[in-house]
C-alpha cells in the first residue's frame, strides 16, 4: 500500500489537483487571476515533488512500472506544463472556461504519465486514449473561431481512425503472441509476416502521435486551428510522452524485430525530415511554420532512436528536455504577439526588434536552439542525436540529416531576418507581457543557453538509462 | 679588413633619411629636409669612397686577386636547412664600384634637386623617396644572396614607381608609373622562377656557394643541373635565361623596354638617377654577378644576352634619331648604351684576357653613369629654363646658359666616343671585345656608335644652336649654384673617368687585366663617330629644310621609328584585348553566372519543389486518412515482400 | 599559463556588454576587452617562446583538460602549438582593430560589439581546442554573429549575402560534422580527442571517405574553389569590422582546420587527394586574380583578391612539404592582417566619400593623405612587396612548392607565380585610380583619419611590418608544427 | 457447421474495411464517426476470436474488448461534442465544408 503511494506518486498528485479543480469549478467562487496563480503554485509544487521519494518498481503485476528514468521523464513533462501555465498567462486570464481547460490538460498529462509507465498493451491503449481525447477537446477552446473547431474535429476523427488501426495491429499481435504483456511479447516474437504487419499497424499509431511522415498530415491543421496553449501542449508534451514510450517499446518490446524497425526508422526519418523542412519553407503562419518545423525535429529524434539503445535513449530524453524549452519559448512569444495583435503571419513580425527587443531576442534564441546553433542547447541535442544515429555507421543517412539541418536553418533564418533586418513602417506595437510570463521567458532563455553547457545534466540522464 | 659598421652606415643612412622624412618630413622639417637628406647622403658617399679606397688599395687584393669578402651576413628568413634568405654584404670590385657610382650620382642628384625641386609642396616626400631608392639600390649592389637581390630589386622597382608618379595629379605620370611597375613586375616573375630553379639545382641561395656549386664540374649540383633537361635545354640554362628576363625587364632590353621612355614623366633629376645611371643598370649588374655561371655552365644563355643586348642597342639608337622630346631621346640612348653593356657581357668569356668584355661592360657602366647623369641633369637645367621638353621650344640657348651648354657638350662628346673623353675608352674596349669574339655583333655595335654620335649631336644642336636667339626674353639665370655644381663635377667625371686603368681593378675573375690602347683599332669607331657629328651639324646647326627632306625620303621607316615601331600598340592590344577581354571578363562572367548561379539555383529549386508538393496538405481529413492507411499498408508491403 | 583565459576574457567581456546601458561605456568596455585579449596573446607568445627556449619540445604546450560530456568521450581539452599561437596573435590584432574602426557605430551599438566579441570568442576557442567536438562547437559559434553582423549592420543586398554566407558556411560545417563523426567511430576509441586520434592509425578507406568531407567542409570557409561564392557578397555587404573579421579571422578557421584536422589526422588520404587540392587551389589563385581585375567596387576587389590569396594557403597545404605548409600558415597570418587593414582602409574611404566605386574616386591623396598612404602600403603588401608580410608568405609557399621535383607541381608553382603580375595589375589599377590623378571636386573637404582609425591602422601596420621585416621569429614559431604534420606523412 | 476462426477473422476483416471505406467516402461527420465504430468493432471481433480459439486459457482479449467499447463511447462523446460545436460555427456537419485549414 505504502509502495503503491510512492510508486504512483506523480499520478496521485496530479489526480488530486484535478479533483481540486473540479471542486473549485463547482464552487466557482474564484477569479481567473487567483485561480491561475494557485494553479501555477500547485504545478510548481507538483514539479518539485517529482524529485523526492522516488523508487523503481512495478504495480498490478507489471501493468504499471516506474524507474528513475521514467520519473525523470514525467518530471520533464511536469516542467513543461508548469511553463505553459506561466507562459500563456495572457491568454488564460481572458479564457472564461479556464478550469476546464486546465482539467483537460492535466487529464491528458495524467494519461501521459500512465502511458510512460504502462507495462502492457491494454494499459498502453487506455492511457493513450486518455492522453489524446482531452487534447482534442482542448483544441476546440477558441470557441468563437471556426478554425478551432475544424482543427479539433480533424484531430478527434483522425486520432479515432488511427487508434482503430492501432487496435487492429494490437489485436493481431495478441493473436500472434497470445499475450499483451510487454515483458512476455518479445519472447513470443519470431518475425513472422503477421507480426511484421501487426507491428507496422501498431507503429502507425506512434507515427500518428509523433506526426511522422506520412502520418503527419493532421498536425499542421490542428496546430493552426487550436489555441496557442493547446498547440504548444500538443507539440511539446504529448510528443515528448509518446517519444518516451516509443523508446521503451522499441528497445524492450520489439527488440527481436530490431533489423526491421531500424530500416523502417531510416526510411521514415529521412522522409519526415525532408517533407517537414520542405513544407516549413513556404509557411507564412507562424503556428503552421512551427508545426512543420516540429515535424522536422521529430525526424531528428528518429535519427537518434535508430541508434543503439543506451545513447539513443539518453540523447532523445535530453533532446526532448531542450525541445521543451526552445519550442515553448517560441510558442510563447508567438502567443504574446497573437493575443495582443492578431498577427500570426511571419511578415507581421518585420522590424519587430525596434519595438520589442526582448521578445525578439528570446524568439531568436529559441529559433537558433531549434536550428541547432551553438552555444544554445539545441546544438548539443541535435549533435547527440546525430552521433547516436551515426553509431550504426551509415554515412548517407547522416549526410542527409546534416544537410537537412541547413534547410531548416534557412527557414529559421527567414524569421530572424524578418524580425531583425527587414524594414517596416508600422511594426507591431510595444507589447507589455505579464511578469510571470517574462520570468518564464527568461527562465527558458537561461535553460536554452545552459542546459547544453552544463554537461552534468546530460550525464545525469545518461546515468539513469 | 673592411669595417662592417661603416659599410652598413653607407646603406642605412639613406634609409634613415627615408624614415625620418617620410614620417615627420611634412610636419617638422619642411624645406630643410632637402639639406638633411643631402648631408646624410654626403656622409655615406664619403664612406663609400673611403671603402673603395680601402678595398682597392689596402686589403682587397690578396696575391694578385681581388677577393670576394663577406664582412656581414644575417639569416633573415630560413626556408629549409639549406635554403635561406641572408641579408649580407658582399665586397668585391663590382659592388664597391657600384657603391661609389650610386652614392656619387645620387649625391649629385640630391644637390641638383635642391635647386630644381625648390618650391614644390611635397619637397620632403620627394627626398624621402630618393632616400628609399638610394637605400634599396645600395642594398641591391652589395647583396650576398640571390634572394636578397630580389628583395631590393622589388624595392628599387617600387621606389622608381613612386618617383615616376611623383606628379600624381598628371594622368600621364600615373599611367607611366603603373606601366613601369607592371612591366618590370612581369619580368620579375621570370627572375623569381629563375631563382627557384637555381636554388633547386644549386641547393643554396648564397651567391658564393651557388657560383661555386654551379661552376665546378665535379660537384653533384653541377652534374644534376646540367643533366636535368627540359625542352632540350638544361635546367640551369632555363634558370639563367629566366633570371636574364628579370634583368632585361629592369634594364629595359627589347622587348621589355617600353616602360623606360614613359618613365621620363618623373622629375628630371629622378630620371638622371634612376633611369639613366643606377637602377636601369641593375640588370647588367645582375648578369655580371652571375657571370661565372653564365660563362661556364650555360654559354647558350650568355649568347641570348649578347644578341638581345646588341639588338636593343641598335633598335633604341634608331628610334632615338627620330624623337623630339629631349628626355625621350636620352631615354632611348640610355637603352642603347645598356645594350652595349649587355652584349659586352654576352661576348665575354670567363677569366684572363677573354674576360675583356666583362671588364669593358663594367667600365662602360661606370663611365655611362657619369655622362648620362650629366646629360640628364643638363637636360633638366634646360627644361627648368624653358619649361618644356620639346625641341621645338628650344634652340639658341648656348648664350643664355653657358655652363649648361659646355657641360652638355662634354657629355655629348663622351657618349659619342670622341677621345679623350670617358666614353671613348669604355666603348672602344667593348668594341674590341666584340671584335674578338663575335664579328656580327661588332658591326652592329659600330653602326650603333655612329648613330649615337648623330642623335646626340642632333640633340645638342637643336637645343643650343639651330636658331640665333631664343624667343625667351626675360633671363632668369640657368639655375643657382646647387644646380650648376653637380653639372660641373659630373662633367669632370665624364671627361677624365676614362683614364682610370679599369682592368686593374675590375675583371671577370679578379685578376689584373691590362687594357692597352690600340690606335689602329679605334680609328674606325672614332671616324664613324665624327661622321655622325658632322652630319648632325650639317642638318641641325642652322634651321633648314634638310631634316624634313631626309625624313620624307625614308618616310615609311621614319614613321615607324618615330612611333617606336609600334611596340606600345602591340602591348596595348595584348593586355586590353586579350588578357582583359578573353580571360578577365569570362572569369568574372563565369563566377557571376555559373558558380554563383548554381548556388542560387539550389535555393530556388528547393523552394519550387516545396511549392509543387504542397497539395498533399489538402485540408481534407478523409484524404489524410487515405494517406495514413496507404502509408501503413505500403510500409507493410515494403517490409513483408521487398525488404525482408 | 592557463589557456581557458583566452575563452573567459571574451566571454566576460560579452556578458558585461549585455549588462551595460549606454553606448560609450559599451565601446570602451569592448575596447578594453579586446586590448586585454591582445595583451593575453602576447603573454602567450612570450611564455610559449620561453618554454621552447627552455627546451620543452612537446608538440602541444599549456595543455589543460576539463571533463565535459565524458559519456561521449568529449573533454574540454585545450592546448597550443606554434601554429595556433600564430593564429591567436592574428585574431587578437584583427579584433582590436575591428573594435576601433567601428567606433562610430550608432545602430544597436551594444549588440554590435557583443557580436564582435562573440565572434572572437569562437575564433580563440577554435584555435586552442584539441577536442574535435569543442572545435566544431566554436567553429559554429562563429557563424551566426557573422550572419547578424552582415544582415543587421550591413549594406547593399545584405539579407541575400547574409543568408548565402550562413547557409554555405553551415553547409561546410555540416560536411565537417559528418567527417568528424566518421573519424569518431572509425578510430575504435570513441573519442573526439585530437591527440588520441592522431596516435592511432585511422583505416585508409575511412580516410578516403572522411578526408574529402573534412577538407571541403573547411575549404568552404577558406574560399576553396568552387565553394567561394559567399566570399564576395559576404565581404562586400558586411560592415567594415564585419569584413575585417570575415576575411581576417573566419577564413583562417578553414585553413587551420584543413591543416590541423584533415591533413594531420589523415595523411594517406591527404597524399591521395593532393593533386586535386593543388589543381583547385591554382584555379582559385589565377581565377580569383583575373576575376578581381574586372571588379569595380573596392570591397569586391579585395574580396576576390582574398579568394586568390587564400588559394596560396590551400596550395601550401596541398604541396605537403614542410616549407610549403609553413608558408601556408604564414600566408594565413599575412593575409589576415593585410586584408583586415585593407577593409579598414576601404571603410575609412567609404565613410568619407560614401562610395566604393573606383571609377567615382580620383586624386584622394591630396585630401586624405594618411588613409591613402595606408591604401598604398596595403596594396603593395598584397602584391607582395618585400618588407611587408605578403612577400614573406608567398615566397615561402613558392619555395616549398618548388621542392617537389615532378613536373606537375612545378607547373602549378609557375602558374601560381604568374598570379603576382595579375595582382600587381589589379591592385595598381584600383589604387592609382583612387589615389592619384586630378582630385574629384566633390571631395574638396574630406577629413583625414580620426584617432581611432589611426590607432587601428597603426596596430595592424605594426603587425604587418613585424612579419615582413623580421619573419624569422614567426617561422621558428610555426615550422615545428609543420614539422610534426610532415612527420605523420612518412 | 461450427464456424471456425477463419470465418470470424474474415468477417472482422470485412467489417474493418467496410469501416475504412465508410470513413473515406461519407460526407457526414457523424456517419464517419459511425464507420470508425465499425473499425473498432471489427477489432473487438478479432480479440474475441483470438481469445476463444487460440488463447482460451487467459481472458486478455475479453477485457480488451470491454475496454475498447468503453473508450469508443468516450471518444464518441467528445467527438459528438466537437461536431456540435462545429455545427454551431459552420452551420453544417458536411466534411466538405471543413477545408479552411490547408497547405
Amino acid at each position: 500500500m505504502n509502495d503503491f503511494l510512492t510508486l504512483m506518486k506523480p499520478e496521485l498528485v496530479l489526480t488530486g489537483i484535478i479533483f481540486l479543480l473540479l471542486f473549485i469549478k463547482i464552487g466557482k467562487g474564484i477569479s481567473n487571476e487567483h485561480l491561475l496563480l494557485l494553479l501555477q503554485v500547485l504545478l510548481l509544487l507538483n514539479f518539485l515533488a517529482g524529485f523526492f521519494y522516488n523508487k523503481p518498481g512495478s504495480l498490478f503485476d507489471g501493468m504499471y512500472l516506474t524507474t528513475g528514468l521514467i520519473v525523470l521523464q514525467k518530471n520533464i513533462l511536469n516542467l513543461a506544463v508548469y511553463l505553459i501555465s506561466l507562459l500563456f498567462a495572457n491568454w488564460f486570464k481572458r479564457l472564461q472556461h479556464m478550469p476546464e481547460f486546465f482539467m483537460l490538460m492535466l487529464c491528458a498529462l495524467l494519461g501521459m504519465f500512465f502511458l510512460i509507465s504502462s507495462g502492457n498493451l491494454l494499459m498502453f491503449f487506455l492511457s493513450l486514449e486518455l492522453a489524446t481525447i482531452p487534447v482534442a477537446a482542448m483544441a476546440n477552446f477558441d470557441l468563437d473561431k471556426k478554425r478551432s473547431s475544424e482543427g479539433a474535429m480533424k484531430m478527434i476523427l483522425s486520432s479515432a481512425f488511427s487508434s482503430g488501426i492501432m487496435l487492429f495491429g494490437i489485436s493481431l499481435i495478441y493473436g500472434a503472441t497470445g499475450t499483451i504483456n510487454f515483458t512476455e511479447i518479445p519472447l513470443q516474437l519470431h518475425g513472422s509476416t503477421l507480426e511484421v504487419l501487426a507491428f507496422i499497424f501498431f507503429f502507425a499509431a506512434f507515427a500518428f502521435k509523433l506526426s511522422i511522415v506520412p502520418f503527419h498530415l493532421w498536425t499542421a491543421d490542428v496546430y493552426e486551428g487550436s489555441p496557442m496553449a493547446a498547440t504548444s501542449f500538443l507539440s511539446v508534451v504529448s510528443k515528448g510522452a509518446v517519444a518516451f514510450i516509443f523508446l521503451s517499446v522499441l528497445y524492450k518490446v520489439f527488440l527481436p524485430l530490431q533489423v526491421l524497425w531500424y530500416n523502417l526508422l531510416v526510411i521514415v526519418s529521412v522522409a519526415t525530415m525532408v517533407i517537414g523542412n520542405l513544407f516549413a519553407l513556404r509557411q507564412q503562419n507562424i503556428k503552421r511554420f512551427l508545426a512543420f518545423s516540429s515535424i522536422a525535429q521529430v525526424g531528428f529524434i528518429l535519427v537518434g532512436i535508430s541508434g543503439s539503445s543506451m545513447q539513443g535513449t539518453s540523447s532523445v530524453v535530453f533532446f526532448i528536455l531542450v525541445y521543451v524549452f526552445s519550442n515553448l519559448a517560441a510558442f510563447a512569444v508567438a502567443d504574446a504577439i497573437a493575443t495582443k495583435t492578431d498577427a500570426e503571419e511571419i511578415d507581421d513580425y518585420r522590424g519587430m526588434n525596434k519595438t520589442n527587443p526582448f521578445l525578439s531576442w528570446v524568439l531568436a534564441l529559441a529559433l537558433f536552439s531549434l536550428a541547432g546553433i551553438p552555444p544554445t542547447a539545441g546544438f548539443f541535442g541535435k549533435l547527440f542525436l546525430l552521433t547516436a544515429g551515426a553509431s550504426k555507421g551509415s554515412y548517407l543517412f547522416i549526410i542527409i540529416a546534416a544537410l537537412n539541418m541547413i534547410i531548416s536553418l534557412y527557414y529559421y533564418l527567414r524569421v530572424i531576418r524578418a524580425v531583425f533586418m527587414e524594414k517596416n513602417e508600422n511594426p507591431i506595437e510595444k507589447i507589455t507581457i505579464e511578469p510571470s510570463t517574462k520570468l518564464a521567458l527568461i527562465f527558458c532563455s537561461a535553460g536554452i543557453v545552459l542546459i547544453g553547457l552544463l554537461s552534468w545534466i546530460y550525464d545525469y540522464i545518461q546515468s539513469l538509462v | 679588413m673592411p669595417n662592417t659598421t661603416l659599410i652598413l652606415l653607407i646603406i642605412l643612412l639613406p634609409l634613415a633619411g627615408f624614415v625620418m622624412l617620410g614620417i615627420f618630413g611634412r610636419k617638422y622639417f619642411g624645406n630643410t629636409s632637402g639639406v638633411i637628406a643631402t648631408s646624410l647622403l654626403l656622409l655615406s658617399t664619403a664612406l663609400a669612397f673611403y671603402t673603395a679606397y680601402g678595398y682597392f688599395f689596402k686589403y682587397g687584393k690578396v696575391d694578385g686577386m681581388y677577393q670576394k669578402l663577406v664582412p656581414f651576413k644575417y639569416t633573415w628568413l630560413q626556408f629549409s636547412p639549406g635554403l635561406s634568405i641572408d641579408m649580407g654584404i658582399i665586397i668585391d670590385p663590382v659592388s664597391v664600384m657600384m657603391l661609389v657610382v650610386v652614392t656619387f650620382v645620387s649625391l649629385m642628384v640630391h644637390v641638383f634637386s635642391l635647386g630644381y625641386m625648390k618650391s614644390d609642396e611635397r619637397f620632403p616626400t620627394y627626398y624621402a623617396f630618393l632616400g628609399l631608392f638610394t637605400f634599396s639600390m645600395l642594398g641591391l649592389v652589395v647583396s650576398s644572396n640571390i634572394f636578397q637581390i630580389y628583395f631590393f630589386w622589388e624595392l628599387v622597382g617600387v621606389s622608381s614607381f613612386l618617383l615616376i608618379g611623383y606628379h600624381y595629379d598628371k594622368p600621364s605620370a600615373v599611367a607611366a608609373c603603373k606601366k613601369a611597375f607592371i612591366v618590370t613586375r612581369f619580368a620579375d616573375v621570370g627572375f623569381l622562377i629563375g631563382i627557384l630553379v637555381l636554388s633547386y639545382s644549386s641547393g643554396t641561395l648564397d651567391f658564393n656557394t651557388l657560383i661555386a656549386n654551379l661552376t665546378s664540374p665535379q660537384t653533384n649540383e653541377y652534374k644534376n643541373a646540367i643533366a636535368a633537361s627540359f625542352l632540350g635545354m638544361s635546367a640551369l640554362t632555363w634558370g639563367l635565361i629566366l633570371v636574364f628576363i628579370g634583368a632585361a625587364g629592369k634594364s629595359a632590353m627589347f622587348p621589355l623596354h617600353i616602360w623606360l621612355p614613359d618613365a621620363m614623366e618623373g622629375p628630371t633629376p629622378v630620371s638622371a638617377l634612376i633611369h639613366a645611371a643606377t637602377m636601369v643598370v641593375a640588370g647588367v649588374f645582375l648578369v655580371a654577378r652571375l657571370f661565372p655561371v653564365y660563362a661556364i655552365a650555360a654559354p647558350s644563355a650568355l649568347n641570348l644576352v649578347a644578341y638581345v643586348g646588341a639588338f636593343s642597342a641598335l633598335f633604341a639608337a634608331v628610334i632615338a634619331c627620330t624623337q623630339t622630346d629631349i628626355k625621350r631621346v636620352l631615354a632611348y640612348s640610355t637603352m642603347s648604351q645598356i645594350g652595349y653593356m649587355m652584349f659586352a657581357l654576352g661576348v665575354s668569356k670567363y677569366g684572363g684576357e677573354n674576360g675583356l668584355g666583362y671588364t669593358a661592360s663594367m667600365f662602360h657602366l661606370f663611365t655611362h653613369a657619369m655622362f648620362k647623369a650629366l646629360l640628364f641633369l643638363g637636360a633638366g637645367a634646360v627644361i627648368h629654363f624653358v619649361h618644356s621638353n620639346e625641341m621645338k621650344d628650344m634652340g639658341g640657348l648656348r648664350k643664355l646658359m653657358p655652363i649648361t651648354h659646355l657641360t652638355f657638350l662634354i657629355g655629348c662628346l663622351a657618349i659619342a666616343g670622341v677621345p679623350p673623353f670617358a666614353g671613348f675608352f669604355s666603348k672602344e674596349e667593348i668594341l674590341l671585345a666584340a671584335y674578338q669574339h663575335n664579328q656580327g655583333i661588332y658591326w652592329i655595335a659600330l653602326i650603333t656608335s655612329a648613330l649615337t654620335a648623330f642623335y646626340m649631336f642632333r640633340l645638342y644642336f637643336k637645343i643650343f644652336w639651330n636658331r640665333e636667339h631664343h624667343p625667351l626674353h626675360e633671363h632668369h639665370g640657368e639655375g643657382g649654384f646647387s644646380m650648376m655644381m653637380p653639372l660641373v663635377l659630373l662633367a669632370i667625371g665624364a671627361a677624365v673617368a676614362g683614364f682610370i686603368p679599369f682592368g686593374h681593378f675590375v675583371s671577370s675573375d679578379g685578376t689584373r687585366l691590362n687594357t692597352g690602347f690600340h690606335l689602329q683599332f679605334s680609328i674606325a669607331p672614332v671616324a664613324l663617330g665624327l661622321a655622325g657629328i658632322f652630319i648632325a651639324m650639317w642638318m641641325y646647326k642652322k634651321q633648314n629644310a634638310i631634316p624634313g627632306k631626309v625624313a620624307a625620303s625614308l618616310n615609311g621607316f621614319y614613321k615607324a621609328a618615330y612611333h617606336k615601331f609600334y611596340i606600345d600598340e602591340v602591348y596595348h592590344f595584348i593586355t586590353k584585348k586579350i588578357i582583359f577581354n578573353l580571360i578577365g571578363r569570362p572569369a568574372a562572367w563565369f563566377d557571376k553566372y555559373i558558380v554563383d548561379g548554381l548556388v542560387n539555383a539550389t535555393g530556388n529549386g528547393t523552394e519550387d519543389f516545396s511549392a509543387t508538393i504542397k497539395k498533399f496538405q489538402s485540408g481534407k481529413v478523409q484524404s489524410y486518412a487515405i494517406y495514413f492507411l496507404a502509408g501503413a499498408i505500403g510500409l507493410a508491403l515494403l517490409f513483408i515482400y521487398i525488404w525482408k | 599559463m592557463n589557456l581557458s583565459l583566452l575563452i573567459l576574457i571574451p566571454l566576460l567581456t560579452a556578458i558585461l556588454l549585455l549588462l551595460l546601458r549606454n553606448a560609450t561605456q559599451v565601446k570602451w568596455v569592448a575596447l578594453a576587452g579586446s586590448a586585454l585579449q591582445l595583451v593575453l596573446a602576447f603573454v602567450l607568445l612570450y611564455n610559449f617562446r620561453q618554454q621552447r627556449i627552455e627546451g620543452n619540445t612537446a608538440q602541444i604546450l599549456f595543455e589543460t583538460s576539463y571533463n565535459w560530456f565524458p559519456s561521449w568521450g568529449i573533454s574540454f581539452h585545450l592546448g597550443v602549438d606554434g601554429i595556433s599561437v600564430a593564429m591567436i596573435l592574428l585574431t587578437a590584432f584583427v579584433v582590436i582593430a575591428g573594435v576601433l574602426v567601428s567606433w562610430n557605430v550608432t545602430k544597436m551599438t551594444k549588440e554590435f560589439f557583443f557580436m564582435l566579441i562573440l565572434l572572437s570568442l569562437g575564433a580563440y576557442g577554435f584555435f586552442i581546442s584539441l577536442d574535435l567536438f569543442i572545435l566544431f562547437f566554436f567553429l559554429e559559434i562563429a557563424v551566426i554573429p557573422k550572419y547578424l553582423l552582415i544582415g543587421i549592420w550591413g549594406s547593399g543586398k545584405k539579407e541575400y549575402s547574409a543568408n548565402k554566407l550562413a547557409l554555405m558556411l553551415m553547409g561546410g560545417s555540416a560536411l565537417v560534422l559528418v567527417g568528424l563523426l566518421g573519424t569518431y567511430f572509425s578510430g575504435g576509441v570513441h573519442s573526439f580527442d585530437l591527440l588520441k586520434l592522431s596516435q592511432l592509425q585511422i583505416p585508409v578507406q575511412t580516410q578516403m571517405i572522411c578526408f574529402p568531407l573534412l577538407f571541403v567542409g573547411f575549404g568552404v570557409f577558406t574560399a576553396l574553389f568552387p565553394f567561394h561564392t559567399w566570399v564576395p557578397d559576404g565581404h562586400s555587404s558586411a560592415p567594415t569590422a564585419g569584413s575585417m573579421f570575415l576575411a581576417g579571422i573566419s577564413m583562417k578557421l578553414g585553413g587551420y582546420g584543413c591543416l590541423r584536422i584533415a591533413t594531420y589526422l589523415m595523411p594517406q588520404a591527404a597524399k591521395e587527394y593532393a593533386t586535386i587540392i593543388i589543381v583547385l587551389s591554382v584555379i582559385a589563385i589565377l581565377y580569383g586574380a583575373f576575376a578581381t581585375m574586372m571588379q569595380k567596387d573596392l570591397k569586391y576587389i579585395n574580396a576576390y583578391s582574398s579568394i586568390s590569396h587564400c588559394g596560396f594557403v590551400l596550395l601550401g597545404i596541398g604541396m605537403l612539404t614542410k616549407t610549403a605548409i609553413t608558408g601556408a600558415v604564414l600566408q594565413m597570418v599575412s593575409h589576415g592582417l593585410m586584408t583586415a587593414l585593407f577593409f579598414a582602409v576601404i571603410g575609412m574611404i567609404y565613410e568619407r566619400t560614401h562610395t566604393r566605386q573606383v571609377s567615382e574616386m580620383s586624386g584622394l591623396l591630396k585630401k586624405i593623405p594618411f588613409v591613402i598612404t595606408l591604401l598604398f602600403i596595403v596594396g603593395l603588401c598584397s602584391l607582395g612587396l618585400p618588407g611587408l608580410s605578403g612577400f614573406v608568405a608567398e615566397m615561402t609557399v613558392f619555395m616549398g612548392s618548388w621542392q617537389h621535383p615532378d613536373t606537375f607541381s612545378r607547373a602549378a608553382t609557375v602558374l601560381a607565380c604568374l598570379s603576382i603580375v595579375v595582382t600587381a595589375v589589379y591592385i595598381l589599377r584600383a589604387v592609382t585610380k583612387v589615389a592619384m590623378g586630378p582630385l574629384t571636386e566633390s571631395f574638396e573637404q574630406l577629413k583625414d583619419a580620426a584617432w581611432n582609425e589611426k590607432l587601428a591602422a597603426i596596430i595592424l601596420l605594426a603587425a604587418i611590418l613585424a612579419v615582413g621585416l623580421a619573419p624569422n621569429w614567426l617561422i621558428n614559431l610555426v615550422s615545428p608544427g609543420a614539422e610534426i604534420i610532415m612527420q605523420k606523412m612518412q | 457447421m461450427q464456424p471456425g476462426l477463419y470465418h470470424i477473422l474474415f468477417i472482422s476483416t470485412a467489417l474493418f474495411f467496410i469501416g475504412v471505406y465508410g470513413f473515406f467516402t461519407r460526407r457526414n461527420l457523424v456517419t464517419m464517426l459511425m464507420s470508425v465504430e465499425l473499425i473498432l468493432n471489427s477489432v473487438n471481433l478479432n480479440f474475441i476470436a483470438f481469445n476463444k480459439y487460440l488463447w482460451f486459457d487467459k481472458m486478455d482479449g475479453l477485457f480488451f474488448t470491454i475496454f475498447i467499447i468503453a473508450i469508443a463511447a468516450a471518444e464518441a462523446a467528445v467527438a459528438i461534442a466537437i461536431i456540435i460545436n462545429l455545427y454551431r460555427s459552420h452551420n453544417s456537419i458536411d466534411v466538405e465544408q471543413t477545408e479552411e485549414l490547408r497547405y
